[in-house]
């Protein structure tokens, strides 16, 4: 109901992971009275923004700042929704197509809370967190100057 | 003014990432500071000689976000950051 | 980017499950363009709706027109929020406190799409499946009048 | 009419879930059709003895959700539903 203090775990990762064994490890560790838990999770696609083939995925950052600022959003943002725990996993390093980039997961006492919560947290990720993505297709590499949109 | 410099004491280190990094070809320098005035991060990149800095990088001090106009101090550590694209 | 036909897996079952493997599963047979995955967990609680302690949740539900239900109203939702893929597990019969009660996954090409179709097919399961939980404490049954709410 | 009535041929197949199967103390059970005129769920409903029909129940035939008046033949499978309450 809130009233344990929030319980955060945050990855980063320089090694390919599906992320499934991390979830389930964090999911044993929830209490039962978290009942509700929204999960997010994020792939490197096949064809790059210019709808290249992509060779690869490279994703830098800013080591120490980046671990701290999703720290301190993911604190914030678990109060403001009144969800209990979160689980961030982000890869850096270089992916290939289909790998794991991200996942997000949030754990609250009702569905509303944990729904909006993740995706929250998402976009103070692609927003608010210092990393970097180039794409690789032909040898050449081309780094984003923004994220992917939405979806309307 | 004292001849003798100790690396950290009259420095700051400075950090570039990404995009920023390709255009200036490296990626982390020690820049000596201005022994009469305090600098600002803007001061500091105007040194680098990349161009006016563009209103969408962010400027870290010491791993904190801050203004372009904060000042820098010796030692401290300067980071230029393009914006985020991660997630 | 939606041309791929929608794709979807239903899976009713009558023991406990941690969903962890029917996810991994699902998620490595996924096409690489499906970017975004959306998931939602809900596990039984350690409370009654009345504030007891909860024995156990007993989950009923109509065979054959459940899961006709469930798959029509899934192969609307991808359609309506231009998603690819879906995964339902549901639970039935007697669960105890801590475990897992549904499990809804969802592959797009977009954040966006999986995030909101895999909020609207939880709500689908709430509302529009044959489903009825009865809750047991202190060796008493109560069947639940309602669902609960999303909530605030 | 005739004495001989086999099973599915003049009965409807009721099936009760959840509360209403508490409350009936049965979940299936043949209830024979009026062989002169077609029935609606509704007048098996009340053949069934449970009170009116409860606004909130729905009624399925065939493993159709259908409306209440919806006329029910030899051999249907007809269902009364409360509320549900999954997910």
């Amino acid at each position: 109901m809130g009233s344990q203090p929030a319980d955060l775990e945050i990855q980063i990762l320089d090694q390919p992971t599906s992320g499934g064994l991390q979830l389930d490890t964090w999911l044993r560790s929830r209490a039962a009275s978290d009942a509700a838990t929204a999960v997010f999770m994020g792939r490197v696609r096949e064809l790059a923004m210019d709808g290249q083939t992509l060779d690869a995925l490279e994703l830098d950052h800013y080591p120490g700042l980046c671990e701290r600022r999703i720290e301190t959003f993911t604190r914030r943002l678990l109060e403001q929704h009144g969800a209990c725990s979160a689980l961030v996993l982000h890869r850096v390093g270089r992916l290939l197509p289909g790998e794991l980039i991200v996942l997000v997961a949030v754990s609250a006492d009702r569905r509303g809370p944990a729904q909006r919560c993740c995706a929250a947290l998402l976009e103070a990720l692609k927003h608010d967190a210092p990393f970097w993505k180039r794409e690789w297709s032909h040898g050449v590499g081309t780094w984003l100057s923004e994220n992917t949109p939405l979806g309307s | 003014m004292n001849a003798w410099q100790p690396d950290s004491a009259q420095t700051v280190k400075v950090l570039l990432f990404a995009s920023l990094r390709e255009q200036a070809g490296w990626s982390d320098r020690r820049i000596p500071l201005n022994a009469v005035a305090v600098s600002s991060a803007r001061e500091i990149w105007d040194r680098l000689e990349l161009g006016d800095l563009p209103q969408v990088v962010l400027v870290a001090i010491n791993q904190e976000i801050v203004s372009a106009d904060h000042p820098v101090h010796a030692g401290d550590e300067l980071a230029f950051l393009p914006p985020f694209t991660g997630g």
